[in-house]
């Protein structure tokens, strides 16, 4: 699926975004407008992954792969923040801030996966979206203990960070709408299906246009970025992304939904996590976590990851699937 | 003729998720009336932004006070060591206003 | 229809708001596209309204159910002022200004119910958005007689008061499309069915999350509402959109008009309506005018007030039916 | 060098629909040209706000001119009584233009 | 098809706008909304454009249009500022400024054109979107060259003038979509047509709603415009539109493309020519250039120009037509 | 007590597309920081406008910088001259920071 990939609009208009930003075109989406379509994004994956749930049920494997999620956005930060330390020689305080944001989740990576693995006749199960709303917070947690962070810093003790953490606007819109999607059912979002459903995807090609006008925008002002911490940006999501679809893949989950926990491992948060690091990390850099996340991770993602986690999960499933 | 007072007008430029925090620090030195206004983009030492930042993580907003000199300057030797850890900038000025007890 | 009505979509995502805002979430939606939807909503309602009386013509209904209308937002403010000043306790400036918006209308409150009318098979009549129209402003009139304002007062005299008031935007918006849909009838708008018909009801759940979440913060902010005028809020819907179902069965509308006519009496305004008042009776307190139509009034009607007016119509009918 | 002249420049916070009447009263002063400005929430002691409002009735705007002592003075005058009935804030200070014959 | 085109929902909507901008209403679309619209048209025209092309392969025509396109907007601009200068009476520099905007293209007018056209069952070819992108920058050249500019002018030479002329946003992204659409094709598009495709026309409806708005705010604050340059706004799309179509028939084009290659030559830019002139020819009256283009030109192209261009490329074709 | 400096507050409304040429010159003398704030409308000599022009020609951004007196006053002679033909409008003002040296 990899080259038939890169050559859907999703991904072009990604890389329309960055060409642009690179040739340094004034090219530019209204803050708002992209935020909007931000939380349509969130309102949508919600709503069909409820949907779904609601056919099928509370199911066994629901249970593991949500159990694993969680485990995965409480864990992987160790090794990340163990290898940011020696291979990146980032600060304590920077390579914490890091590693929880590579614990955590990007909701548009995964909502690009899914389409490219839908395609590709490999559909994630519905409740994968429970697992991302999971997946976002527990990182948050581990990254600050990790950064030994003082609970009487001025701003953050201040600042409502727990907040800032639990009651994030996209956990809860996502959470929300998931809920929303299980109590109507299918036939119940009938009548939404023509705003949440049809357009998902060409509402996904304005977005990642988008974020690829931001991405490279950001690359181009690097002066956070070394080449060991953007060579970690290219090796952390392959790492986190392997293991994620081996763990899939060995609890018993279909090839779609162990492939979507890799992207979910394998992704790096740009939303939530910065915010609640510059309150409470705030000697952290956010170049350096926005620019390895955003600038270098995301796209790496979207144009090779992606097509690799499920390509793994695709082969994987065969010998290693209990 | 309307009579006038002078007082000190405070304007800390920071990145959105501090806000709120900001807010409670004027608070607690007895600041209880601000308002927020919007930027577009800038540059500073630690480099260009442009308020097109899906987290908002580094969206910067200007927070404005008007206040007593007491006040004013409790406020400042309260934000002044933070200013560089969290890239943030405080700008202090004269103004005047009408009604000068609302802003003591 | 009630519990049913309590479960849809749109209502869902209303509370899915306000839960947020009361958890004190950062959730937002960003300005620029809640008015957005706004001026989409009241572009589609006009169109659909405008296409069906294209349909049916001029009809004896449609010219009684105007006149009910404009009979009602030029009334219903004196037994609300009186209301509002022995049991509310109000000053007459105050209750004035609460009047007004008791005698015009919601639109949102208006889609929501003619969605929610549609899905119990109580569709209301296109001629309905005329009517809704119509109640807009005459209520503001009969406020500002209440209030004894006076012309010559600084402000309003010099900001164009009448031009907010007979030319508010939303009330050129809803009439505009009412009427272009009325020269291009139902086959004439096929080709722009897929924006202003299709998504309507997705589009009404985006903006209703909005709606959960402003309502719900100005009634954490509730310091101009004491437990009269939020009592008051709930009775004055009641009264008013019994009255309105009243007297759309005694001139012989149909259950869903009727109905529709119950949700326009007992709505309150909070977009034209606050923004008349703020420059022609400044001294009234819009935290009061406001906490009582959109963070008492709306909710109420939404949750349980659209469901009632819809039951009662569809009971008085055989009864009081002409 | 560039001559520069001392000016006044006034700031007004009013809600939204009040700021074509306060356009109107500058203008009647002679204060014929202005810059608005949008701002995003704040606190005062009407309570807080938020610029989400649906109405836009208790959404704020910035109005700012630049003019001599003698305007601002006249303006300062006009708005003050009505201060605290409109909700408004009213902020004078000084500042140096270049053209002064523009700011009169 | 005059009367016809006038009544159909998009030039309505405009009137319905230019209406309530005539009546001061307050009426007003968020301007992050309508910028957000005004990309997505883009976005859409383009990969229409690109997916059409994609189906038929380069063609001889294609090349034909193309260089007919780029010697319009470079030459256009010549009879243009000659005219200015001597029925308008224009200096040296607003003349040459006009005469650029005259040269390029409005988006929207080819947008709405193309419509028009389509329900005429005269609809151009894919390719003309094409034409369409490379008729934008040229004519700011000549504009710039009759202007006898001078490179060392103080902000110009910083603002990095260039850039803003041949990276232009509007440029990059309907040349962007133009050619995803050409590498996805038809099929490929499927996924993304309900957000691109199906809901174009009620998207033209709600810009078209903003751009009534706003010509009409500008032609009443007109302070710019006299009756010369008025009516020069009138003759101006007429000849160029005339030369436009006799162009198009003499190619061979089809009706529909020779009709558009006349909407294209007779309509004038206001998005990405004035942005370079403000930079470039400050000297030149901003008010008069966004009067003419905007406030009369624009106006009416969509009520009568468009109609008249397809009108006369169908009864050219049959006598003209090689 | 918290040290504080006087300095130069430096305010330019121009239209959008003008802005990247006023950074650069704001560069070249040395004034390297600086913030952009967003407008709503206004009206000035050149008529009304407000910020719903499509092609964002005609919108105006608040170009603003604290700096030395050296560097505003080299930014007012450098300005000058263009603020009549570009439309522009400069504030000068005073201002106090904290950590005067970031603004030289
Ligand atoms: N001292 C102040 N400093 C900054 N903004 C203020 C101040 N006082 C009032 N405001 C603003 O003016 C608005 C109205 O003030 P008030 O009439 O006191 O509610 C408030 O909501 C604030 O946005
Ligand atoms: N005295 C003033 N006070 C505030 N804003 C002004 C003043 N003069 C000009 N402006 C702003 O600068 C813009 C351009 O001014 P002008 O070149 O005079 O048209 C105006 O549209 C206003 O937004
Ligand atoms: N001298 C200045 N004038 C105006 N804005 C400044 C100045 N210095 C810093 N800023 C603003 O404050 C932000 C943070 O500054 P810094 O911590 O130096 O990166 C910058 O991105 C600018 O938007
Ligand atoms: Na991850
Ligand atoms: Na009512
Ligand atoms: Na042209």
């Amino acid at each position: 699926m990899a080259l038939d990939a890169l050559l859907q609009p999703v991904v072009l208009f990604f890389l329309l975004g960055a060409g642009a930003a690179f040739a340094r075109s004034d090219l530019a989406i209204p803050e708002a407008v992209a935020k909007g379509i931000s939380l349509y994004l969130m309102m949508s994956i919600g709503l069909r992954g409820g949907g779904e749930v609601a056919e099928t049920g509370l199911t066994h494997d629901m249970l593991l792969a949500g159990g694993a999620g969680l485990a995965l956005s409480f864990l992987l930060p160790l090794p990340a923040f163990w290898l940011l330390r020696t291979a990146g020689k980032l600060d304590r305080t920077n390579a914490a801030a890091v590693a929880a944001h590579y614990g955590s989740v990007s909701v548009v990576t995964f909502a690009t996966g899914s389409e490219l693995l839908r395609q590709a006749g490999m559909a994630p199960a519905g409740y994968m979206v429970g697992v991302l709303a999971l997946m976002e917070t527990p990182a948050i947690i581990t990254g600050l203990l990790l950064a030994r962070a003082k609970a009487n810093d001025n701003l953050a003790s201040r600042g409502g960070m727990l907040h800032e953490t639990f009651l994030n606007g996209s956990v809860i819109l996502l959470l929300g709408s998931f809920l929303i999607g299980m109590i109507d059912g299918k036939e119940g979002l009938v009548a939404v299906a023509p705003v949440f459903d049809v357009p998902f995807r060409g509402m996904l090609c304005i977005f990642l246009l988008d974020m690829g006008l931001i991405a490279a925008r950001r690359l181009l002002d690097r002066r956070a970025l070394t080449l060991r911490t953007a060579a970690l940006a290219l090796v952390l999501p392959l790492l986190n992304g392997t293991l994620g679809v081996v763990l899939g893949v060995e609890l018993g989950l279909d090839a779609g939904s162990a492939a979507a926990l890799g992207i979910l491992a394998g992704s790096a948060s740009y939303i939530a996590v910065p915010a609640v690091m510059r309150l409470a990390l705030p000697a952290a850099d956010p170049g350096l976590y926005l620019g390895m996340s955003l600038a270098v991770t995301f796209p790496f993602n979207l144009t090779i990851g992606i097509a690799y986690y499920g390509w793994l999960s695709a082969h994987l499933l065969p010998i290693l699937a209990p | 003729m309307t009579s006038i007072n002078r007082r000190r007008r405070i304007e800390v430029l920071a990145d959105e998720p501090l806000i709120s925090a900001i807010v409670r620090i004027a608070a607690d030195i007895g600041i209880q009336h601000y308002t927020l206004l919007p930027t577009l983009g800038g540059a500073g030492s630690h480099g260009r932004w442009r308020d097109d930042q899906l987290s908002g993580a580094t969206a910067k907003v200007m927070f404005l006070a008007v206040t007593g000199d007491d006040h004013a300057q409790a406020f400042a030797d309260r934000l002044a060591p933070l200013l560089e850890s969290h890239h943030m900038m405080l700008m202090l000025s004269d103004v005047d206003v009408v009604r000068g007890s609302r802003f003591a």
